[in-house]
């Protein structure tokens, strides 16, 4: 099928995101992508499993996580993954607005979540006087932390810009992939927060 | 037939390996001198044999190959063979099996070095508190060594003074960045980490510490910065009696007595008024807590065997070395420390200096 | 190129570089700054060898030493082998996959940049206050113990260019996944193709290791962290483990792509099929696999424990018997063949003992105890560089003359070319051979120095002079270089005759969209196949129809200059205040640069048929 | 894309959707599941009567599952022509098991 082609419902394909061959190349390519992620933020963990007690005598993680806090930003961010998912499935059905829509409301969840943490890193910093300067603890928290903040924020201005070139366009089989492939990082990004509220958060407050 | 003529290859490299030198005594992991090195030189050795086995078949059929297969001229085509299950098999198997010859050993060897139980024991007992066995814990610091005897209260820097035909085991850190401990002769290198202490032991084999003069080099193996290279120190090996009757002296080494002559005991002056004494202890007792010993134990100085670990022990260095010891060890932290000094101040330092000793 | 200078003046030529995506003019783009590089870090080495030829020498200081040993590992690794690797990768990989182009091509040519940028950002250090100094490991405590802002080029300039071998990797993944030609199933690709694939996926899973590690370091370095500060919690040993979490893997990412040289070159000049191919592409991931299981070898005396030791020995160890069945089978390959000995071959030749010497010196020093004596002397440095001059730089010296022709179209001087070798080849053993005994007699290495009377005096002077002989060898490459482009003849599609894969089925050089028409390929070297059934080229796979092309872009070269800007800003922004707004900048360039790329459609443009049948010399003649 | 050529668009379109509906269910359930996780895995730390020793290894439990959820149900890892995807994340967690693995052990002072 050729990229620039006009579409309708009916010739619209069954997997839009794969079906010219630059498509593919991207979905491939995307996925490969997040296996180094992977590996990227496997390394951040390791890290911060290993320098989890060292507070240098400054604030520990039972002192400073709040539990209510962590559980909000968590549904805000879990929601915005379904929330995707129904953009992409409106997508599969070649219904343009409705999948605006959806990835629209991703990325207002996606905010404020990002707010949240901002929230989050400034009440630490100076309540508690925890910043990445503080101890190790505070490098490997902000670094694994802010790391994963910093992949939300860089998702919302993508998915954004994705929505706000094609407005005009409506969907076809050159922006189907680039779509497609946002939503798989958004999704990766949800995949990344469960281990982290798991394992920085829910961990950091069992001790 | 085939046999022989694998271990005449052994036989004659082994051979090579000698004729090409093995070093010298003192440093040489080649001219093990202690239970440790024994260890690691036999290991060294079986797997070389090994090694040797492998590069010799493979040499054999690599020239047979060049030799029987090279192109004639000819348009031949060869036939195009794809594989043989058979030969796959035996060059899978035949090296498993020789590495499982090695692996055994390994392991062994691995948990027998590392077994420091002895010490710990020594330790948590209040009277023994690491004389029996010998305990030393090393402090290594941009460029220098320090050897403390926890079970004596003898602190000594850049020679190690250890008796021959016993264990001695080791708490190994660093107080700045990371070095390693290495007495090539004595037994494999272990590093001194700036985040936690490292344990291991040696023993040296006082018959063949004495082919070495019984002085072996020690080496910091671990890049630390601009005179890593010049990161040495020496290990005097001595019988038990001598090493007690050595730390007997030490432990009642009296600073304040040793200066006699008046250049001496002018020099002794210098080294308050200029600021020595904040850094160089000269007492073995230096009750300071680590963090401010940041400088060589001086109490023994005369009787080193080398100044800063490298310089040849004499008047004449010890001078060069205060005068300027930016030249000798690039990036020490003792450079730019205490000012210029005179001449008469350098003379009466040395006098001093070369009156520090337990032996005289 | 140079006909193409000619046809179009020196600017437009520049230009045409600088916005390129096709592969093969990104292969050379590889070709020139890796070859560039690999005499950067040769000279390096060079000057290294004269300081250390004679006892207390005071040719360089100590402080210069550390610098030019660090740069000399560092360059030869990461912008000298690698490079050099990857310009044969998008040279060939392609064309052996019967692909017009990589899957990405404007990711292909912002990661040549980004590696090019984080290059030169690195050697600015020479003249901007100071290299880096704490040896190509940049181990934590040392790193931050040096002064001055050498390491921070380090960790800066690395993750520049790290990025850009990252972007490549996934590159070659997704193109050997999507892009092969109708019929190239995985088990009928060259073993070039295969080992570039598994070292593609050893980037994909070593490279972000080092994009942590060294961030890691910056934050300590530049921003107040403390992962490595002790004093406040930090553990320099975290550094060790991120460090050859990558570092091993890297080593296979060099060694694989050699062994696929090799086993290209071995049987095209011995006229026979690759003994053994199932379980030569077997190895070859079994290496890749193991390759992540083994990277505390490099930490036998950080004092892991036992346990640790014990079984990261015994991991070790087990690679050696992947590694031997390919050694056999090239034997095999030979064994029965018909061999000329080209100089590609040669080095080929010459490759296998010398390689076998560094793999079995790796096998010893896996083994723990013997290696707390071994680790960190000479010992150790002849170990790798057997293995990575007997490799992986004869690998990168043999596909210099073999797919030359390929490349450029016209043939090396073999003269020239054996000479090369005879001396690089003596050289090398020269020079690396006899630090196998100065290890073992107690010489560390990362010396700037030694004190004469411990017996290391002849050896060193034995091996500074085989350097020498190294470098004249490199001399003698460089003219047959000149000499062949100012003369040389060009060739046609087959220049050695024996080709066997797809490479050799297009034109030399290649026209820009290699295939006029899909080969079909029906089986192991297909184009061997065709020729033994008398055929003079493939089958096409489609017929002949318009063409798709990517565009050119120059906003690869820009994003790459936005990191480079950033860089300077982030590593003076404690001692000037204009760093901060710099890096600020360098993003923004950088950021809207991506930003430009995603807004803008590309859907680049058609080559018609009526061109296509105008053109004859390309492609597959059907 | 199988009857690309050969079908009657309108009741494929139909039939589409109405597999797309079905598969839209499931990613509901499935996130319902995860939201369930979640809680119980916030639950297990605030709840003071279990065994700390005990309550790691089942939160972590808990996010394993999720991200299975995730990675095939909501990203498609178990629809077809994913087998490269599958390959490579699973590389990708093998590694990371690794790492984590021995930043656990070896890497203790
Ligand atoms: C291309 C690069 C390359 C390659 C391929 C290898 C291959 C191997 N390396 Fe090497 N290595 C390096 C590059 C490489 N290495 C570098 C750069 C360093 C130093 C880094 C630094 O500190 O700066 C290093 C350091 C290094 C160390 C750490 C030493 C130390 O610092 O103390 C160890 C320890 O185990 C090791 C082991 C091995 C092993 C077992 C292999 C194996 O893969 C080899 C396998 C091959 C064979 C064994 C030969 C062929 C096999 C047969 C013919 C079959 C029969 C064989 C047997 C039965 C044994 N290497
Ligand atoms: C791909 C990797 C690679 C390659 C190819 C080489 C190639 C060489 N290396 Fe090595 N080396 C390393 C990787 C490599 N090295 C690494 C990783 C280290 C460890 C660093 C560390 O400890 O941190 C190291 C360390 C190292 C040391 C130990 C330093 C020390 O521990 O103190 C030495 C010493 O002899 C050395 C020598 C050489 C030599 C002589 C060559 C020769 O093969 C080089 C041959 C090339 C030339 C000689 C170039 C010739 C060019 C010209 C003559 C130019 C003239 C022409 C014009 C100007 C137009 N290298
Ligand atoms: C800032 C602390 C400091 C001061 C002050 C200082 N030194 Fe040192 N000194 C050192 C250090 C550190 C070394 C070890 C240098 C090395 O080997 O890298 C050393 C080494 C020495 C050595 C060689 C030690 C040996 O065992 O071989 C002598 C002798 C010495 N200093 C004498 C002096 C004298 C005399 C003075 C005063 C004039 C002095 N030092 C002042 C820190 C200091
Ligand atoms: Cu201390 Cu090297
Ligand atoms: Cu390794």
């Amino acid at each position: 099928m050729h990229v620039e082609e006009k579409l309708t419902a009916e010739t619209f394909p069954e997997q839009p995101e794969k079906a010219t061959l630059e498509g593919k190349n991207k979905f491939i390519g995307f996925w490969v992508f997040l296996g180094g992620e992977t590996v990227l933020f496997a390394t951040l963990f390791a890290t911060f499993l290993a320098l989890r007690d060292s507070t240098a005598g400054g604030a520990s993680t039972q002192e400073l996580f709040d539990i209510k806090l962590v559980f909000v930003a968590t549904m805000l961010l879990l929601t915005s993954s379904l929330t995707s998912v129904y953009a992409i499935y409106h997508m599969k059905n070649f219904q343009f607005g409705k999948m605006q829509f959806w990835f629209g409301v991703t990325v207002l969840l996606g905010l404020a979540f990002l707010i949240l943490e901002i929230y989050e890193f400034n009440h630490y910093m100076h309540e508690f006087e925890f910043k990445l300067t503080s101890s190790a603890l505070g490098s490997a928290f902000y670094t694994l932390v802010g790391t994963h903040g910093a992949h939300v924020a860089f998702g919302l201005l993508w998915i954004t810009t994705l929505m706000i070139r094609n407005a005009k366009r409506g969907l076809n089989l050159y922006n189907a992939p680039k779509y497609y492939v946002a939503s798989l990082y958004w999704h990766f990004i949800d995949v990344v927060w469960v281990f982290i509220f798991t394992v920085v958060y829910l961990m950091g407050m069992v001790g | 037939m085939k046999k022989l003529k694998w271990r005449l290859l052994l036989l004659l490299s082994v051979m090579t390996l000698v004729l090409s030198g093995c070093g010298e005594p003192f440093i040489s992991t080649l001219i093990p001198a202690g239970e440790v090195a024994d260890e690691q030189f036999s290991l060294m050795m079986l797997s070389t044999a090994i090694m040797v086995i492998v590069v010799a078949v493979v040499t054999i059929i690599f020239i047979y190959v060049l030799m029987k297969f090279r192109r004639k001229g000819s348009d031949k085509i060869p036939v195009q063979v794809e594989g043989s299950h058979k030969l796959e098999i035996i060059w899978t198997v035949i090296p498993i099996l020789l590495l499982i010859v090695l692996a055994v050993p390994v392991v062994a060897s691995t948990f027998n070095l590392a077994d420091t139980d002895p010490m710990k024991k020594a330790l948590a007992d209040d009277k023994n508190g690491g004389k029996d066995p010998l305990v030393v814990n090393v402090r290594a610091s941009l460029y220098w060594w320090e050897f403390e005897y926890p079970g004596y209260g003898v602190i000594t820097s850049q020679d190690l003074v250890l008796p021959t035909d016993e264990k001695v085991y080791f708490n190994l850190k660093a107080s700045d960045v990371k070095h390693s401990f290495w007495i090539p002769p004595v037994g494999g290198k272990i590093d001194t980490n700036t985040d936690n202490e490292n344990q291991f032991w040696l023993k040296i084999d006082s018959k063949r510490a004495k082919e070495a003069e019984n002085i072996f080099y020690g080496k910091c193996a671990e890049l630390c910065g601009p005179s890593h290279a010049l990161m040495d120190f020496k290990v005097k090996a001595v019988s038990r009696d001598e090493f007690n009757s050595w730390i007997n002296k030490m432990k009642n080494f009296k600073a304040e007595t040793v200066a006699q002559t008046a250049s001496a005991k002018q020099g002794e002056q210098v080294f308050k008024d200029k600021g020595c004494i904040g850094c160089h202890a000269v007492s073995p007792a230096d009750n300071r807590p680590e963090q401010a010993r940041t400088a060589p134990n001086l109490a023994n100085f005369a009787d080193r065997e080398r100044v800063a670990g490298i310089l040849e022990h004499n008047e004449e260095n010890i001078k060069n070395w205060l005068k300027d010891p930016e030249k000798y060890k690039p990036g020490n932290t003792m450079t730019g420390t205490y000012g210029k000094l005179t001449e008469e101040e350098l003379q009466a330092l040395t006098d001093y200096l070369q009156s520090l000793s337990v032996e005289k | 190129m140079s006909t193409l200078a000619r046809k179009k003046g020196f600017w437009p030529t520049v230009w045409d570089y600088l916005t390129t995506v096709d592969h093969k003019k990104i292969a050379i783009l590889y070709l020139i700054a890796g070859g560039l590089f690999f005499v950067i870090g040769g000279i390096e080495a060079l000057l290294m060898r004269i300081q250390l030829a004679i006892p207390e020498n005071d040719f360089v200081s100590a402080g210069t030493f550390n610098e030019l040993m660090t740069m000399h590992g560092t360059t030869m690794i990461f912008l000298a082998a690698t490079p050099l690797l990857f310009a044969y990768m998008n040279a060939v990989v392609p064309l052996q996959i019967g692909a017009r182009d990589v899957a990405f091509p404007f990711l292909n040519s912002l990661g040549f940049w980004l590696f090019f940028f984080g290059g030169v950002f690195l050697n600015l250090s020479w003249f901007l206050g100071g290299a880096p100094d704490a040896g190509w490991t940049a181990y934590a405590s040392v790193a931050l113990n040096s002064p001055g802002h050498g390491v921070d080029f380090y960790i800066l300039g690395l993750q520049i260019s790290g990025l850009g071998t990252l972007i490549s990797g996934i590159n070659f993944l997704v193109t050997i996944i999507n892009m092969r030609a109708p019929g190239m199933t995985y088990m009928r690709m060259p073993l070039f193709t295969w080992t570039t694939f598994v070292a593609s996926g050893l980037i994909l899973f070593a490279f972000p290791p080092l994009t942590v590690g060294i961030a890691l370091l910056m934050f300590d370095r530049l921003f107040g962290g403390n992962f490595f500060n002790p004093a406040l919690g930090g553990n320099t040993i975290i550094y060790e483990h991120i460090f050859w979490i990558f570092g091993h893997p890297e080593v296979y990412i060099l060694v694989l792509p050699a062994f696929g040289i090799f086993s290209e070159i071995i049987p095209t000049f011995a006229r026979k099929r690759l003994f053994g191919y199932t379980s030569m592409v077997f190895a070859t991931v079994l290496i890749g696999f193991l390759g992540f299981m083994v990277w505390a070898h490099h930490m036998f005396t950080t004092g892991l424990g036992p346990i640790a030791n014990a079984i990261f020995a015994v991991a070790t160890m087990t690679i050696g018997v992947p590694t031997g069945i390919k050694v056999f089978n090239w034997l095999f390959t030979m064994w029965g063949g018909s061999i000329r000995f080209t100089t590609p071959m040669l080095y080929a030749v010459g490759f296998i003992p010398s390689f076998v010497m560094g793999g079995v010196t790796g096998v010893m020093l896996a083994a723990a105890p013997a290696d707390y004596q071994y680790h960190d002397t000479y010992f150790v440095v002849a170990h790798f560089h057997y293995v990575i001059v007997g490799g992986v730089v004869f690998a990168i010296l043999a596909a210099a003359h073999y797919w030359w022709p390929k490349m450029f179209g016209k043939m090396l001087n073999e003269t020239l070319g054996k000479i090369t070798f005879v001396l690089f080849f003596i050289g090398f053993h020269l020079t690396f051979f006899i630090q196998h005994f100065l290890g073992l007699m107690g010489m560390p290495r990362r010396v700037f120095t030694f004190l004469s009377g411990q017996g290391f005096d002849t050896g060193n002077l034995i091996s500074t002079i085989g350097a020498v002989l190294m470098g004249i060898a490199v001399v003698v490459l460089l003219i047959n270089v000149v000499v062949t482009s100012v003369k040389g003849e060009k060739v046609g599609a087959d220049p050695w005759e024996d080709g066997r894969s797809l490479e050799w089925a297009v034109a030399s050089p290649p026209p820009e969209y290699n295939f006029k028409q899909t080969p079909l390929v029906r089986g192991l070297d297909p184009l061997w196949i065709e020729k033994m059934e008398g055929k003079k080229g493939l089958t096409p796979a489609e017929p002949l129809s318009d063409i798709h092309m990517p565009n050119s872009s120059i906003l690869p070269f820009i994003i790459s200059i936005g990191l480079f800007i950033a860089a300077f800003g982030l590593m003076y922004h404690n001692d000037y205040s204009w760093g901060v707004p710099v890096a600020i900048i360098g993003f923004i360039i950088t950021f809207g640069t991506m930003f430009l790329r995603s807004i803008i459609d590309d859907h680049g443009y058609h080559i018609h048929k009526e061109d296509l049948l105008k053109d004859d010399n390309g492609g597959v003649q059907a | 894309m199988v009857s690309e050529n050969s079908r009657n668009p309108k009741v494929d379109l139909a039939f589409r959707r109405k597999k797309n509906a079905e598969e839209m269910k499931h990613q509901v359930v499935s996130f319902a599941l995860m939201i369930f996780l979640t809680i119980v895995a916030f639950i297990t730390v605030g709840y003071d009567g279990i065994d700390e020793w005990l309550k790691v290894p089942f939160i972590v439990l808990l996010a394993c599952i999720q991200v299975i959820f995730q990675l095939y149900y909501f990203m498609h890892m178990n629809h077809k022509g994913h087998e490269g995807p599958q390959f490579f994340i699973w590389s990708g967690i093998f590694v990371t098991f690794l790492t984590v693995l021995a930043f656990m052990t070896i890497v203790w002072w």
